[in-house]
């Protein structure tokens, strides 16, 4: 099973256009996930690779029936982009982008909460569920379907965490990547219910860093008595205090952001933590050893 | 970016919030402008927290004080950060000092308020009632008012708690600020004066705030050169004191690979990310700053990609490693979307990609033991 | 108010629009200072409209050039206007010239965009294709998009007219402006560059603008010395060339009784709303403004109270004209709230309170004729 | 009949300590509309001659009842009072308060809609239902009960109109002050929607000023084939071009704005337009000497 995307997941791509539309127009296809149709803003463009492109989002959604969005636009039109995708009635959206003022973040979450939509990012290569459909540009390669959940703040580090988990046959449901912002469409707290809620998933793996609060609401999902066994590993703890770490919300202000705290916390809920990435594969297996005791 | 004190009370005034009539000390001679009255407050212009337990703020009875402490405070460092000038305002006698301030809170997906009827330097020891706000256009003043008269018996002074937090919330908004804290916010004659402002504005919000772009611009002048260039051309670059220079994509890959370089003893000279600009630019300004820096004694590249297709990255590498005139050795270590076709150019190249990370680390660490 | 168009430009530049590069000539020396190229624009900045086709902006090719026309620009007046300040700018060649405005649209309860594919002096005899946004958070960039391209072929530029509106609009929110109007915007290389500005700022939010505030506290010391004493103290005036004196309340009555005073063969002296300041004060000092008044032959005093109690406002006037040392004749009107005590107290005071408008304005005339 | 407020409508006074809140209460009362409780932020009161005061209008509401609001706050709290009000359930808010910033009238009016409430104001006297009940502070002995239902951009103009109607034996069913702001909480199309479904409404009467494009409003409507005979007045003919007239939209922009532009226009749509005060009842008449032709 998964959560968010699955094999009749029809997927509208905003920016065909462009790099990153052209290439996943191809990966999605390869992965056997329909893109059914695209949107070029300020581009007289007919198809790309065959993919019909539309004046609007809701052409596209009422000509093709798309449920998925994928949104390919720089910041400053990215919050007027996922808005129209919202309106067109796409109920779950990727939006991939980095450089968004969270006030923009702030807006896109509260109208897609409004809406009853899932918005994944912003800043985040988006959600792929092995085997079944991808909504993103992760290497396909590193994924195998299993019973983990996973949630990323970082991306390239979910493609190296998943990779390790495939090669050591510890497959996935759905690996989420939430992104690195403050203000997440779907943050840790919302993606854990998901994945919770989804009957496949027997453990779950959260890949964190310093910053934020997203541990926290781990370490407090970890806490219940219903939780699924949890596993994560926290990078960072090299990362100096005060510098912010590429991401917008990776910088140590407080005792709190720093890596050995999270540690402490999540493993004071019982969470599975690893000392690092080459320990996260051993991490996840004594989660996964956990599951029906 | 967090704006100086007297940025951010220029900003609040100019919103119509009531800040104590101040200016701006360049250098000590400024002092003799100042026509406003004394007692005054002479006050260490600097973005690092705990400036007044640290000393960074003096009361004078006269200008010659005023000059002894101005020259004192210039000469001050604040966690090693130097003035870059001093706010000389009148020293307001008060009857209370409050907390407030206006935060942008990650787990409820917003603003919120943050309240304590108790303000002062030692604000991080008490636990402020919060009011989770979301979307500013939630903003209730009656939730607030219910939130606060569990906090606050002057019921007078509630009301213009209240407005004070909306006007704050607004200048959050307008500004794109991701904090407005006001500590202390005073009480004089019943009315509220932000004795202080500590404004952080969002730097994504730099391409619809002129301000914002030209304030960025000018601290990167004042960053270490190299540091400079490296954000100049959109690689995201934090200077460490270490040995091991790392050429790296995503932010979170980047720092789990620095942690594993300094769970092998070894230590990472920088955080390096160059995935918002990866292209053959990006990476020789990446191998440049590396290869001029003398306490750097080996490099580790290492890219997982997923927007960024390794291939390209691969044939770049090539490029580079066939051009460079530096001798420090290059570890590489590349995955992700284009692995086979990256592979196949780098061993033509006659260069080695290894598999695994640890590989990779351990490969710098031989290097590292040798240089 | 409505910010002069260098303002207006500067304004916009914060947020991120881009404008010409220009210089404000304050006399005609400072033309001395300007080292943009040449051709430049020279351009009179006043606040009425139409100030293209009165000959308000200049094309000069020298210094010389500019000079003289600055000379004549300051010497002439744009509907009996002369200009504060002149604007130069690079003259600039450009493709074409756009349309585009945010203004608010009571009809609709909220701002609306405006855009015209042809720009330029006869904006009045286009039809603007009109997005009614409603409040700010409604803006929907695929609504105008879809609204642009049927006006609008060049689908690329309508992509930069979208992205331009919703800055303009987070302007008109951000700066509390009720128009926003760029005319001409011209095309330039397929960019957009704001050739003009008219931004008109909303007076009632100067509380939250300090330079609103300041604006019109400015622009109040240029209104003749009466008028200005009177919005000081909050009594709405607008000065006229008549002579019969009103105290009036109420914007709409008000209005209605100068109706009558002109339908009546007199004119009205000026339009006097004392109703935000109802207080002795008030009054004396709207008494204190039309005594003076040489041109002034007799003052009506026409209030119909409902906020307003008259009774009070009849105490007000018979101390007034107990103690007003002025032979003007004065006509009364008064009804309302507090009626049966306020037609007490002017019969006690020996003063006539006509019961009827026509009765009072019949009254008026009687005396004006006789004057 | 009545629109807006009737015998069941119960007050809360927002700003209840205030001048204006204390004559409400004792007005309203005696007019026969009860002043169930008050708010007085900021102040320690329990009660303003008996009326019980809360400290919030949820509090209000729920022990009262009350379902319609009386806002007595300076402009820059009235965003949040009337917010408050609208929060706590009250359907219908009269604003009275002037000098409003436009934008916070854009947000009352928006969040008003969004609840189904009706907001009146800002700047205006309120209404009253001749007989019924009043939610405002207009001199009630000017009204009395009839078949004309009158709307009105300015205060004391609808006082002394009124009084001219009454005296003439026109009475009227309902007084909606919709107030001289550009933007309304309820404008002059909405306000003769609800008129127009008030059955034992006639009539209608309308008293405009220049600027603005409600008298517009007033002629679409009156152009309808099934529109009920109006009568109007229109003043400001002696007030000169680019002068801001007390009321932030009486203002003579363009040659639409002008008095006589707006009488042309009204005229056309077949409404009976007075040429001045004393010439309103008589329009009045001639309006009502239409119904049922």
């Amino acid at each position: 099973m998964s959560v968010l995307v699955d094999r009749a997941s029809r997927v509208l791509i905003y920016g065909i256009a462009g790099n990153f539309g052209r290439f996943s127009v191809r990966d999605l296809a390869a992965y056997g996930t329909k893109p059914v149709a695209g949107l070029a803003p300020g581009r007289a463009i007919r198809d790309v690779d065959g993919v019909p492109v539309y004046a609007s989002a809701a052409a596209a959604c009422r000509e093709h029936g798309a449920n998925a969005a994928l949104v390919y636009v720089p910041a400053p039109m990215a919050l007027d982009a996922v808005l129209e995708v919202i309106d067109a009635g796409c109920k779950v959206i990727v939006y991939p982008g980095d450089g968004l003022p969270v006030q923009d973040a702030i807006d896109m979450r509260a109208a897609a909460r409004e809406h009853g939509t899932v918005l994944v990012g912003p800043n985040t290569p988006g959600v792929i569920s092995p085997g079944e459909a991808k909504l993103g540009f992760m290497p396909s390669f590193c994924y195998t379907p299993g019973t983990l959940g996973v949630i990323s703040r970082s991306g390239s580090l979910s493609y190296e965490a998943c990779w390790r988990l495939s090669g050591e046959g510890l497959g996935q449901t759905t690996v989420i990547g939430i992104g690195g912002d403050p203000v997440k469409g779907l943050n840790a707290a919302e993606a854990l219910e998901l994945l919770h809620a989804d009957a496949t998933t027997a453990a779950i793996v959260y890949l964190g860093e310093i910053g934020g609060s997203d541990e926290d609401a781990v370490a407090r999902y970890a806490a219940r008595p219903d939780a699924k066994p949890t596993a994560a590993l926290v990078v960072g703890a090299a990362a100096p205090p005060g510098k912010k770490m590429g991401h917008a919300a990776a910088l140590v202000g407080s005792q709190a952001d720093s890596q050995a705290a999270k540690v402490q916390t999540l493993r004071a809920a019982g969470v599975h933590v690893a000392a690092g990435l080459p320990q996260l594969a051993a991490a996840a297996r004594s989660a996964l050893a956990r599951v029906n005791k | 970016m967090l704006m100086i004190e007297h940025a951010g009370k220029a900003l609040l005034r100019s919103h119509g919030v009531a800040v104590p009539h101040g200016q701006l000390v360049r250098e000590t001679a400024d002092i003799e402008q100042w026509r406003g009255p004394y007692p005054a407050a002479l006050k260490a212009q600097v973005s690092s927290g705990g400036r007044g337990k640290a000393g960074g703020v003096a009361r004078v009875e006269t200008p010659d004080e005023a000059r002894a402490a101005a020259l004192r405070l210039f000469d001050s460092e604040f966690q090693g950060e130097r003035p870059s000038a001093l706010l000389i305002e009148p020293w307001l006698g008060h009857e209370r000092e409050l907390y407030l301030s206006i935060v942008v809170d990650g787990g409820y997906g917003g603003y919120a308020v943050l309240y304590s009827p108790n303000g002062g330097v030692d604000i991080e020891a008490q636990q402020p009632s919060v009011y989770e706000v979301g979307p500013a256009h939630n903003f209730r003043a009656h939730a607030l008012r219910a939130l606060l008269s569990r906090a606050e018996r002057d019921t007078a002074l509630v009301e213009r708690i209240v407005a004070m937090a909306r006007r704050l919330l607004r200048v959050a908004t307008v500004s794109d600020a991701l904090t407005v804290e006001i500590n202390p916010l005073a009480v004089i004659d019943g009315k509220l004066l932000a004795l202080d402002a500590k404004i952080a504005r969002d730097e994504a919000a730099a391409f619809r705030h002129a301000d914002i772009a030209q304030e960025c611009a000018h601290r990167r002048t004042h960053e270490a050169a190299r540091v400079a260039r490296a954000l100049d051309n959109n690689l995201m670059m934090v200077a460490l004191e270490g040995e091991i220079g790392l050429i790296s994509g995503g932010a979170g890959m980047t720092m789990a690979v620095m942690d594993m370089i300094a769970a092998a003893g070894m230590r990472p000279a920088c955080f390096l990310d160059c995935s918002s600009n990866p292209t053959p630019a990006g990476y020789r300004l990446a191998f440049a700053l590396l290869d001029e820096d003398p306490a750097i004694k080996a490099i580790l590249v290492s890219i997982f990609g997923g927007g960024t297709h390794i291939d390209r990255v691969a044939r770049t590498m090539s490029e580079i490693m066939r051009e460079r005139r530096c001798a420090k050795p290059v570890v590489f270590r590349m995955n992700g979307n284009g692995r086979d076709a990256a592979d196949a150019i780098m061993t033509q190249a006659g260069l080695c990609n290894h598999q695994r990370l640890e590989d990779a680390v351990a490969a710098v660490h031989a290097l590292g033991t040798r240089a």
